[in-house]
């Protein structure tokens, strides 16, 4: 039998499959890029370093929690509760970290908080098959009133140089998202990351094959966690201060960001790298229509047509091939 | 050219024409579309007076954090007035630092932010409106007797102020029992949804402290469609309250968040580039409504959207007076 | 007893017993008995009554979302499509007609586009329910933007009213007109080959397809069904609250999805009824009824409200696993 | 031999779903260095058989064995270290990943808790070479056809290196070639000492691969022995406890030819330029190579995918149907190859997925008479012996079971031309001697059958022409005359094309 063709291969199989994925995802790609380009030439000072970190900064928590809905869906689960967690751990942060606790308790706590009511989640969802979409959206209100009871009114503060740090005018914001990409990568490149995927997919096939299906899908939920009440902790650094219920638009525009970016409802679908650009568009989006002078309705109006365009398009094309 | 600008964040650098952002928090409530409606008229005003040249507006559609990327780019377009309308009272504190420092001139109106970095703030007083509307009821029910009371959204600061505010006169009247209170949006329906439940729940009960918005409407159709007798309310300016008031001819007091705050925080931002003095905080006076002056403000309902609010007539002078008074 | 059971009488007898519609009433009315102990006027009549009047909206609502949900969609405009209406519907009355009737028309066939529109962005454009339905929201926020309080005069419609206010036989009219959409909407899903065809949809598109189903006017109806529905729920809702406005829908989004599936309707499509619905939306208001009674902080509240949807969820919403 | 322990074996083991006993009692012993066939009826239980093997299901009763020794516990996770490696039917991939992850999946070679993926590529290049996949190892699998879909699930098993291999149906989907590829794999495999177990209607690949049979009939084991010295026929009575006929219905020549569907110049998906005549009362096969284009001239024809020709009847109506309502209404009824996704609604009642063509093509708010339908169903059921309550989900059927009720939906409506893909794929002999009567019948009444199939000899023996599709052109219309399968393969493989083209 002839071994002549997949001998080359055996040398590079990451990288290949790697670049397999952009497939699905070049034309918003293309799309996010022309925004960016635009945005670029309507505000020039976007090419300076306090005008980069800026702009990622507003990026920044939409792409958390864009990932954190992404990972879901990916497991074939989606969370209505991504904006209350946002919430509470902004909310968590704006308490502890000029307390005793200090950042790292804060921040500490921050992560527990996330990992372990994810965990929670994935558990009731995928151990007593309750259907996702109604479990996480009575998790919303739980998690929202403890949000509440923490901090019933705004209030609340982070520490100056954190926020200076993570808020200030030095891109450090993206060098936490991308060191955040590559600990992604870093855990699809595990066999428990990977099997997501499957799991997502053909969780029967998956379970056949020897994947732990409900650990996968378990952990994926406490990731979605941790990356939610992450973004949480940002907002409260970005903003100073703590508010019960900052998060709550986060919640559709996560569930909009994920699937601008490919990502499909059946599980097993999409990338991260869409994900994220989803949430790039949704963000760029809001900044070129204001230097594009947009009025309000327009702007409504235009953000529909956006969305549902950077949606349908890909599709038209598929189904022209 | 004026060297020695006066008020916070003024740098005296920028020259009129102005171009003012409006950094708006979500422009689809009525309440929200008559504040418009204000700004666009100044603006007009001002454009004639050759103070103002543009108006740039922008809707975070209620979400606080597009709130800050919209004054970002506001600060980014160098725009030289912002005037705000908080989605978060703590939230923008620092992107307005970051445009303080750049000697754009911030007015904060209606949910201000807890911070000193913009010029001016421009209110009502949230907590005498509590206490006002707590010392009202009170009053009306003679001291005593059990009561329910509607607030605005939980985890706002503006619904929890007016709550706060009425404390002391509960407090200090202990024959007065709460049985109940609620927390929804500034809506009808959901408030009439609440107070009907609770009256059942709570069949006796002698009046009502409803704290903004559109509340008091929805307990007073609640009161209605049981076929109970009204109670004493307190309420805001909501055309839809001041007709039932009439028209079931209520024991009730009403105050108000005037629309004209949106034209007043315009004025205000102006006069702060032109250099002149701008007190920190302009502390509305609460305009109040009850059955002496009900007519007259029923009597210009018919220029108000069914859904809107009746606030109280405004003017150039009365600006002059608010930005030079106490 | 197996006796019983055996005889082909038992064995219907028994699967309704066993179906989640009849659990989801059990639940309602298991709700109602322990709160009546808790708080005597909570079970007073006049407020059952008021309760099957505001779950009669989140019906309607949730008629439609569950003619989606079961043909495999979803429907996040519903909240705007409910506001759309309410705040039009004086736009559109026509002076001249002293019954109103021809105002509820135009604003149903109004509502009934926005639907098909979500329709033909589903079937033609492919879009993904879920965003196509969003950015329909989205597109109605700006169209409020240019209605909202552009009339000021009320619009005094005489069938509204009557709709929010009239008792005839001691029976809400609203409640009567759910009555009346619940009869027809049953009907259609399990009786007429409409319904087959959503049922078949819903379960796998593409056999459907491929079986003859014309899965392109079939979505069509089905989103168009959830805009009349929603339109509806909007003049009831205006009739109810004598005045609408921006917000008024918003209550409604998550409140029909969730009466569908605490209804026992499968989120994946496919499978439920909306004999299910119209219990799981009265027990909806009910636990905000109840929630609403207990004397706590907000946030007490909230949290109370979320332990109480999880717990009947778990009663009541189990998936059956599929392949 | 015998004498040695099985390397995995089942003793006595039962298993009902529901209270429905599908395994009462039954045994088996695998061997190393056998081949051992597992045959029986669909729904008699061999893949839950299969399934108590690889610990995918547990046992109501009895216990699984390997090396000897019973296993407490059996789960994948077990079998998989006990070098029991199950070939699932195209189940167990994931369309997104690559080859290489799916061939991996559950079994990646680590280094430092991550993926080894140059040790993947290594191991899983070899797998693939074993057999004959050679496409690259990032393809994603959603982007290959079926029969190739097959292939990797197949390397996946062997990746694991098993010392029992277990096939469930694994030439269902694939082409001669690549079932040549496969039975000359299994025949290495087993001289190298592995132990077999190999499910399969086609009895004559039972007949050359394997040495030992065990026969499951309403889920009891009713044969357990060598395959020497039985024939086909043998093997067939075995399953079913009586004399079998003939598999192929006596062919015999068709009414006078007129053309139901006549097109030219015909594109549709993979197919370029194809003209094309399908004649009343014949019965027209498609061959070639899996994902040739076959599928998508049955669904351009059908109207299921966007079609273009230079011109087109159809029953005497010109153009091609714009859509499957149209081409409902002219009479065309497609049966789709992959029952679960295309076919059926699997959790929906066996009553709903046999009336679901009526509904779509009665007007939409015409009142349903259950009584009718029911009647209808209970008709249909019993014409092909369709098991079990009409109101069972359809998920709960065998897949030969599933098939039927793909095929009885159409029934009710009298079509004219029947577009069947694949329609025996995966059902027993009975079931297939049942349907190819059907067929027969069915082109008797001078109605036009096109039938795809990937079973050679199913084309040879049932059809009146046959058209060999070779990348997205017909290559070779062959006449009954002509009809072998060794003409078939050939033109398929491009060999000799235009010696036979007629
Ligand atoms: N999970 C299940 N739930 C209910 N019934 C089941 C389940 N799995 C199998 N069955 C039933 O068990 C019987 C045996 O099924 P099985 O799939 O083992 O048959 P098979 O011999 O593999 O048939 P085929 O040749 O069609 O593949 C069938 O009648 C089927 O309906
Ligand atoms: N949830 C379920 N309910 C009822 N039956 C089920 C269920 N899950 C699986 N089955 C049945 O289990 C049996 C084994 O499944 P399997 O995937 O091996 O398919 P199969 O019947 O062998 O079909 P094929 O041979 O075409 O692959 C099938 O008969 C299937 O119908
Ligand atoms: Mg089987
Ligand atoms: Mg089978």
């Amino acid at each position: 039998m002839s071994t002549v063709p997949s001998a080359g291969q055996a040398g590079a199989l990451y990288w290949p499959v790697q670049a397999r994925r952009n497939v699905g995802v070049r034309g918003l790609f293309a799309v996010v890029l022309a925004f960016l380009f635009a945005y670029g030439f309507l505000f020039p000072g976007l090419l300076t370093a306090s005008g980069f970190a800026k702009f990622t900064q507003s990026w920044f928590p939409l792409a958390l929690v864009a990932m954190a809905q992404a990972i879901l869906m990916l497991t074939g689960g989606i969370s209505l509760a991504i904006g209350a967690m946002v919430s509470l751990g902004a909310v968590i942060a704006a308490t502890t970290m000029t307390g005793p606790l200090g950042v790292a308790g804060g921040a500490a706590a921050v992560a527990l908080t996330g990992l372990g009511i994810g965990a929670a989640t994935g558990f009731i969802v995928v151990r007593l098959r309750l259907p996702a979409i109604v479990v996480t959206l009575a998790g919303s209100f739980i998690i929202g009133g403890a949000a509440l009871l923490i901090l019933p009114r705004p209030g609340g503060a982070i520490p100056e140089w954190l926020s200076d740090l993570l808020a200030g005018n030095t891109p450090a914001a993206f060098v936490v998202l991308v060191l955040i990409v590559l600990l992604w990568k870093l855990y699809l490149a595990t066999p428990l990351g990977l099997s997501l995927y499957a799991a997502g997919e053909n969780p029967v096939g998956a379970y056949r094959s020897g994947v732990p299906v409900d650990g996968a899908r378990i952990a994926a939920y406490a990731i979605s966690g941790l990356l939610s009440t992450g973004a949480g902790l940002f907002v409260a650094a970005q903003t100073g201060s703590g508010d019960p219920v900052i998060g709550a638009a986060f919640t559709l525009n996560s569930i909009a960001a994920a699937v601008l970016g490919g990502i499909g409802f059946l599980g097993g679908q999409g990338t991260m790298r869409g994900a994220l650009a989803g949430s790039l568009l949704l963000s760029l989006m809001i900044s070129v229509m204001f230097f594009l002078g947009f009025t309000p309705v327009a702007q409504y109006v235009a953000q529909g047509l956006i969305i549902i365009g950077a949606v349908a398009i890909p599709q038209f094309r598929k189904v022209q091939q | 050219s004026q060297a020695n600008a006066a008020a916070k964040c003024i740098k005296g650098d920028r020259k009129a024409p102005y171009t003012i952002g409006w950094a708006n928090i979500y422009s689809v409530p009525t309440w929200m579309k008559q504040t418009q409606g204000t700004i666009e008229a100044e603006v007009e005003t001002l454009k004639k007076q050759g103070l103002v040249d543009k108006l740039v507006v922008t809707d975070a559609q209620g979400d606080a954090n597009v709130q800050i990327q919209q004054i970002q780019s506001m600060i980014d377009s160098d725009v030289d007035a912002i005037i705000l309308i908080a989605g978060s009272s703590t939230a923008p504190a620092r992107v307005l630092a970051d445009a303080c420092a750049k000697g754009i001139a911030i007015i904060n109106f209606d949910s201000l932010v807890d911070t000193d970095d913009v010029t001016a703030k421009v209110n009502t007083d949230s907590a005498q409106w509590g206490d006002q509307a707590a010392k009202f009821l009170i009053d009306a029910i003679g001291g005593k007797g059990k009561i329910l009371i509607l607030n605005g959204p939980a985890g706002v600061s503006v619904s929890d102020d007016r709550r706060k505010g009425a404390d002391a006169a509960l407090k200090a009247h202990p024959d007065v029992t709460v049985l109940a209170e609620t927390n929804t949006p500034y809506n009808v329906a959901p408030a009439q949804e609440a107070v009907t439940s609770l009256l059942f729940a709570n069949p006796e009960i002698d009046g009502i402290l409803s704290l903004g918005g559109a509340l008091s409407a929805g307990a007073v159709l609640a009161l209605d469609k049981q076929g109970r007798e009204q109670v004493p309310i307190t309420g805001e300016n909501a055309r839809q309250f001041l007709e039932l008031w009439k028209e079931k001819g209520l024991k009730s007091w009403a105050t108000m968040q005037p629309n004209w705050l949106g034209a007043f925080a315009t004025y205000t931002a102006v006069q702060a580039l032109e250099g002149k003095d701008v007190p920190a905080f302009v502390k509305i006076p609460l305009p109040v409504i009850d059955n002496s002056n009900m007519d007259q403000y029923l009597a210009r309902a018919a220029d108000f959207p069914a859904d809107g609010y009746i606030y109280s007539p405004y003017d150039e002078d009365l600006f002059k007076k608010l930005l030079a008074g106490k | 007893m197996t006796a019983w059971k055996d005889s082909a009488y038992g064995r219907r007898a028994l699967t309704i017993l066993r179906s989640r519609p009849f659990l989801t009433v059990a639940i309602v009315a298991a709700v109602w008995i322990a709160a009546s102990f808790a708080s005597r006027g909570f079970g007073a009549y006049g407020h059952l009554r008021y309760l099957v009047e505001l779950g009669a909206v989140i019906g309607l609502v949730a008629a439609g979302q569950t003619f989606v949900v079961i043909a495999g969609g979803i429907d996040l405009s519903v909240a705007a499509i409910v506001t759309v209406s309410a705040v039009s519907l004086p736009l559109l009355s026509w002076q001249a007609d002293p019954t109103g009737v021809t105002g509820i028309l135009a604003v149903l066939v109004l509502t009934t586009a926005i639907g098909l529109v979500n329709g033909l962005g589903v079937a033609l454009l492919r879009v993904h329910p879920m965003i196509m339905t969003l950015a329909m929201a989205t597109f109605l926020q700006g169209l409020l933007i240019i209605i909202a309080g552009g009339s000021a005069v009320t619009a005094e419609n005489p069938v509204v009213r009557w709709l929010g206010n009239a008792r005839p036989a001691g029976i809400p009219a609203g409640v009567l007109l759910w009555v009346l959409v619940s009869v027809i909407v049953l009907t259609t899903m399990h009786a007429t080959s409409f319904g087959a065809r959503i049922f078949a949809m819903g379960a796998n598109s593409l056999a459907a397809a491929l079986s003859g189903v014309p899965v392109t006017s079939t979505t069509l109806a089905v989103y168009g069904i959830s805009g009349f529905t929603s339109g509806l729920a909007g003049v009831l809702v205006l009739g109810m609250n004598g005045q609408g406005y921006v917000g008024i829908g918003d209550p409604y989004l998550l409140a029909s999805i969730a009466a569908v599936v605490l209804g026992g309707t499968s989120i994946l499509g496919g499978l439920g009824t909306y004999a299910g619905t119209i219990p799981g939306a009265i027990l909806l208001v009910t636990i905000t009824a109840l929630i609403t009674v207990v004397n706590a902080s907000p946030g007490w509240r909230s949290v109370m409200f979320g332990s109480l949807i999880l717990g009947l969820l778990l009663l009541s919403g189990r998936e059956q696993a599929r392949r | 031999m015998v004498t040695r322990a099985p390397l995995l074996a089942a003793r006595g083991v039962s298993k009902s779903f529901f209270g429905n006993p599908v395994l009462r009692d039954v045994s088996i012993a695998l061997q190393p260095g056998r081949v051992h066939a597992l045959l029986g009826e669909n729904g008699a239980g061999k893949s839950t058989l299969i399934n108590l093997l690889s610990g995918a299901l547990r046992p109501d009763g009895g216990t699984i064995e390997v090396d000897g020794y019973t296993v407490s516990r059996m789960t994948p996770t077990y079998a998989r270290q006990a070098g029991i490696a199950v070939v699932q039917q195209e189940l167990s991939l994931t369309a997104s990943l690559s080859i290489a992850e799916n061939i991996g999946l559950g079994a990646y070679p680590k280094r430092f808790g991550l993926i080894d993926y140059p040790e993947l590529a290594a191991r899983a290049g070899a797998a693939c070479d074993l057999v004959g996949l050679h496409e690259p190892l990032s393809t994603p699998v959603g982007h290959l056809p079926l029969g190739r879909r097959q292939m990797v699930e197949i390397a996946k098993a062997l990746y694991r290196t098993p010392r029992v291999l277990i096939l469930d149906e694994p030439t269902s989907s694939l082409s001669a070639t690549e079932t040549k590829i496969l039975t000359d794999l299994l025949e290495r495999l087993r001289s190298e000492g592995i132990a077999i177990l190999y499910i399969s209607h086609r009895l004559n690949e039972v007949m050359t691969l394997c040495q030992h049979v065990t026969v499951l009939k309403d889920g009891t084991c009713t044969a357990d022995r060598t395959l020497e010295g039985t024939d086909a026929a043998g093997l067939v009575r075995l399953m079913v406890g009586r004399d079998p006929g003939d598999l192929f219905p006596r062919w015999q020549p068709s009414a006078p030819p007129a053309d139901v569907i006549s097109v030219r110049k015909f594109s549709a998906g993979l197919m370029r330029d194809v003209d094309l005549d399908i004649r009343a009362g014949e019965l027209l096969g498609i061959g070639g190579l899996v994902g040739q284009g076959q599928e998508d001239l049955l669904l351009g024809l059908y109207g299921a995918i966007p079609a273009g020709t230079a011109s087109a009847t159809v029953n005497g109506a010109s153009g091609l149907p714009g859509g499957v309502p149209k081409a409902n209404a002219l009479g065309l009824a497609y049966v789709p190859a992959d029952r679960k996704r295309e076919g059926l609604h699997l959790i929906h009642p066996i009553i709903a997925n046999m009336m679901l063509p009526a509904f779509a093509r009665l007007p939409a708010l015409k009142l349903r008479s259950r009584r009718a339908e029911r009647e209808t169903a209970r008709g249909l059921a019993a014409q092909l012996a369709i098991k079990g309550d009409l109101d069972r989900p359809a998920q709960a059927l065998s897949g030969g079971n599933q098939q039927k009720v793909a095929l009885a939906k159409w029934m009710p409506h009298d079509p004219l031309v029947l577009l069947l893909n694949d329609p025996t794929r995966g059902v027993d002999v009975e079931t297939k001697r049942e349907i190819y009567m059907m067929l027969r019948n069915f082109a008797a009444a001078g109605k036009a059958v096109v039938l795809l199939s990937s079973d050679t000899p199913e084309l040879v023996h049932l059809c009146d022409r046959v058209a060999v599709v070779r990348e997205g052109r017909i290559v070779a219309m062959l006449d009954r005359g002509a009809l072998s399968e060794e003409a078939i393969v050939s033109a398929a493989m491009g060999a000799e094309q235009r010696k036979v083209a007629a």
